[in-house]
């Protein structure tokens, strides 16, 4: 039911973890649903790029390819170029997902721009 | 491949595939025809009347074939509530609160048609309350539906008890026994019901056929309307190559019920033994009365889906909640109903041995779960918290 | 064995065998479990789909998997007439009068649940009569339901015609296609149905899978309820092996239509060529706008049945009416409605070529039926009467 | 679907004809219904024995081989005794008949018996 890049990342998941005192961290879901992320990055202050990221995830395949996918897709990437990653861009690159896990368990996106924004608000507090 | 998804789909035997291989070679297998074809076709048809009607200690001409378990639900729900309906006052029906989804999204259509539906509580083992079951059998329900067995938890209910109850009160009973027909002895006379619900996928018949027993002189609506085939009662070309094979699974299931349930009895105690040694595992369901081989889990802080698929990665087949309803309902409603936290109840899998799983299989689950399950809680934020 | 009766079960194709043999051995098939098998499982589900699609133009979406033709025909019926009369106001149906006994037995309990059925009568060679459905069609009603074609008597019935006027009164439209389909071309555009039922055992798939199209935006209730399987309007589990059966047959039927229905043409034309020389021979049904390969007839003071048995006698495989209706009604309705009398109806039979029919069958038919209607007729009380 | 005792009689029904001048006559059924017997009977007038039998019938299986069956069970017994043979001892001898065939085609005994009763009406009026 799910593509080969989705089979390749859950059975390899990339990124998996915790950072010690993360720059921002976001966590979207909750275990009732099904789904919940927790992501971690870490952000040069100079250039504004993510220079890692960790999450972990509890739920579906889906839900844990996602995670993978967009830790990938974030790394390296500035902060203001991350948060125009969308779920939608996630699935693509994922080549896809079955149509009833889109709206549940596609939220590595929404992880990732809360750690973001839990990043930018706590600079802006400095 | 270590196959553990019997409830899904058991493995169709052998000499069912054999068989039906035979008959997909020949032609004009007409029942109604005259011809001498069609004599066998006949012949094959009421053969497996006989077989079927064997496994469960009812007569032939008691059993209706139909393509599913979940259409032998819907005519039996249906169509005795709707024929009921007509000769006597009342329109309550009883169904217990983990019954399959076939049987409770059949009741929720029947309201709208002007029933009333009573849904029986169970307890954390899913046993159905006795006393709540006794408060709302009153005059006024005309059919009663609970399983003999759930498929999800394995629990095996005590049917005598509600279908003596319903009869009492002069109360038609039908039990989904999908579950556990061919693995646990089920005699329509000694457990007292009016209509009971089997399907030969469970015990190696093949896809396309499955069986409702009604008892003589209980009248029943047909789902839907044609010709003559099964009196009228389920009408449309018979499949009679998948007829044959059901009936023959139902043969050998009668024949060698004893042996194979032991079995799996067994491989069940193992499996369980071993299971139990991962930490925040919890058993579901009844501890002694319960479905041969079957072995329902919750695994706390993992998802079932991600168990699966890592399981089908090492060869391990297996299933989560009930097959049909895993992608329609997040959380599957028998969980729900015996108390389980809605997080706990995304962890549940269900193992369900089949006549061909053997110790080897068993071991293999035993070894590769433990380290599945570890990958998944180091993943899990969940896991962490609680580790804390 | 001359076999020459694909209407009520035409042989399954050495290649379905094949592949429903290929699938009952492997285990695991459920389409929605998340595992490699289940991936498969949904593989077979969804190329079956497409390869039914494509015999009728449509999309893969579009077509609902079921047990047996008349499962689709009530479906369809059912279906639409309940889901549309929520949202329109009136609730006629207009059926034609010769219509299988499937479609008039649910149009008569759909009567019963306040629906008003209205039939329309055919001329003597079985066309529905135009006129009398343009009178009918008002906006009231809700619902046609117009075969395709005839089983009985071959007649293909000016679709278009009905159809398109259906779409102007703003009514849903429709047909029973399965003694037509893979026989015929059948594009659901050009003929402008909302839904049409097919059974691949008219083109050599196996009993025990049957497809309804519902045109993308039609609204249908389920004939009864359970999983999500069939987007909930078919409940229950998937036959995998019949499924995927009945697909490589529409594939097999769509690539070799031109061919097999020249072929069956002609082999009907010189097959009528011979029966024609029987003595009081009737020819049914239209002689132009007919399906490939069907010739009916009626032979005066004989019956039925007693030809079919001598005719089995001498290897040849034939129907008498509808197979399904054969035990059920002394006359069929359709030689009624085309106004043959009752005595002559009795005499009526059916030959319908299948892709392995050849010439040398056609001869053989030629050969022994005039014997066998001489011994019958010199049996027959009737056959004196009418030489005085 | 029938007995093998039916397809015997139904492939080689015995006695089918009619008789010149025959003593009695009896018509039942009619086409419309799917099924019509007409027996003829010679008696002979000292011993009231059915010497000869002869039938034609219009139908299905069952009832050309019910027709065959009955005129092998009247012939050479009185015309008393004939009148004794009902249409159930008929499809016993068939070794039984299809349910749905037991009342529609089952009409031997009455064909039968109805040229007895015309024999004897006959032989009243003499
Ligand atoms: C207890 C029970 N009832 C009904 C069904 C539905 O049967 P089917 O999947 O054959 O439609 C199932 C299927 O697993 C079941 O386990
Ligand atoms: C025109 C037509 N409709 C419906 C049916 C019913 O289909 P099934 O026998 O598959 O139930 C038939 C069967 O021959 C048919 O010819």
């Amino acid at each position: 039911m799910y593509s080969e890049k989705v089979m390749e990342h859950f059975s390899n998941p990339q990124n998996v973890g915790e950072l010690e005192n993360p720059d921002g961290v976001g966590e979207v879901g909750n275990p009732t649903c099904g789904d919940m992320m927790v992501f971690h990055i870490r952000v040069n202050q100079d250039t504004q790029v993510i220079e890692d990221i960790r999450y972990k995830t509890f739920g579906c395949g889906a839900a844990i390819a996602v995670s993978s996918m967009v830790s990938e897709m974030a790394k390296g990437k500035t902060v203001q170029e991350a948060l125009s990653i969308t779920n939608e861009m996630v699935a693509d690159h994922l080549d896809g997902l079955p149509p009833q896990k889109m709206h549940c368990s596609n939220l590595g996106a929404d992880a990732l721009h809360a750690a973001i924004n839990n990043y930018l608000s706590k600079k802006n507090q400095k | 491949m270590s196959y553990f998804d019997r409830i899904s789909s058991a493995p169709v035997l052998p000499e069912v595939q054999n068989l039906m291989n035979d008959l997909l070679k020949l032609d004009g297998l007409n029942p109604h025809s005259p011809s001498r074809a069609g004599s066998r076709a006949k012949e094959y048809l009421e053969t497996a009347r006989e077989q079927i009607a064997g496994l469960i200690s009812a007569s032939p001409g008691e059993i209706i074939m139909v393509s599913t378990g979940t259409e032998s639900v819907n005519l039996g729900l249906t169509g005795l509530a709707k024929s009921a309906v007509r000769s006597k006052p009342g329109r309550k029906i009883i169904v217990s609160a983990i019954e399959h989804i076939s049987v409770i999204k059949t009741a929720r259509a029947l309201e709208k048609d002007g029933f009333s539906v009573i849904t029986i509580p169970v307890d954390d083992k899913g046993r159905c309350d006795k006393k709540a079951y006794m408060e709302a059998l009153d005059k006024d329900v005309l059919l009663v539906s609970i399983q003999l067995a759930n498929p999800e938890i394995g629990t095996v209910q005590d049917l005598q008890f509600f279908a003596n109850a319903a009869h009492e009160n002069n109360t038609i009973f039908h039990t989904d026994a999908i579950a556990a027909a061919g693995w646990i002895h089920v005699d329509v006379n000694k457990l007292g019901v009016d209509a009971l619900s089997l399907s030969g996928t469970q015990f190696g018949g093949p896809p396309g056929a499955a069986g409702l027993f009604v008892r003589k002189g209980v009248s029943l609506m047909p789902l839907f309307y044609g010709g003559i085939q099964e009196r009228h009662r389920r009408p449309g070309m018979e499949n009679i190559p998948a007829i044959a094979g059901f009936g023959l699974a139902a043969e050998h299931a009668a024949k060698t019920i004893e042996k194979r349930s032991e079995r799996a009895f067994r491989q069940a105690e193992v499996l369980r033994g071993k299971l139990s040694q991962i930490a925040e595992v919890h058993f579901t369901g009844d501890a002694i009365n319960r479905i041969p081989g079957h072995v329902s889990i919750i695994i706390r802080y993992v998802e079932g889906e991600a168990l699966l698929l890592m399981l089908d990665m090492k060869n391990i087949q297996a299933a989560s909640g009930s097959s049909c309803t895993a992608k329609d309902l997040k959380i599957s409603p028998v969980l729900t109903a015996i108390g389980s936290q809605h997080a706990d109840a995304q962890g549940s899998l269900v193992f369900s041995t089949s006549e061909h799983t053997n110790m080897k299989d068993i071991d293999h689950i035993a070894e590769e779960l433990p380290q599945i399950v570890a990958r998944l809680r180091e993943m899990s934020p969940l896991w962490k918290q609680q580790k804390l």
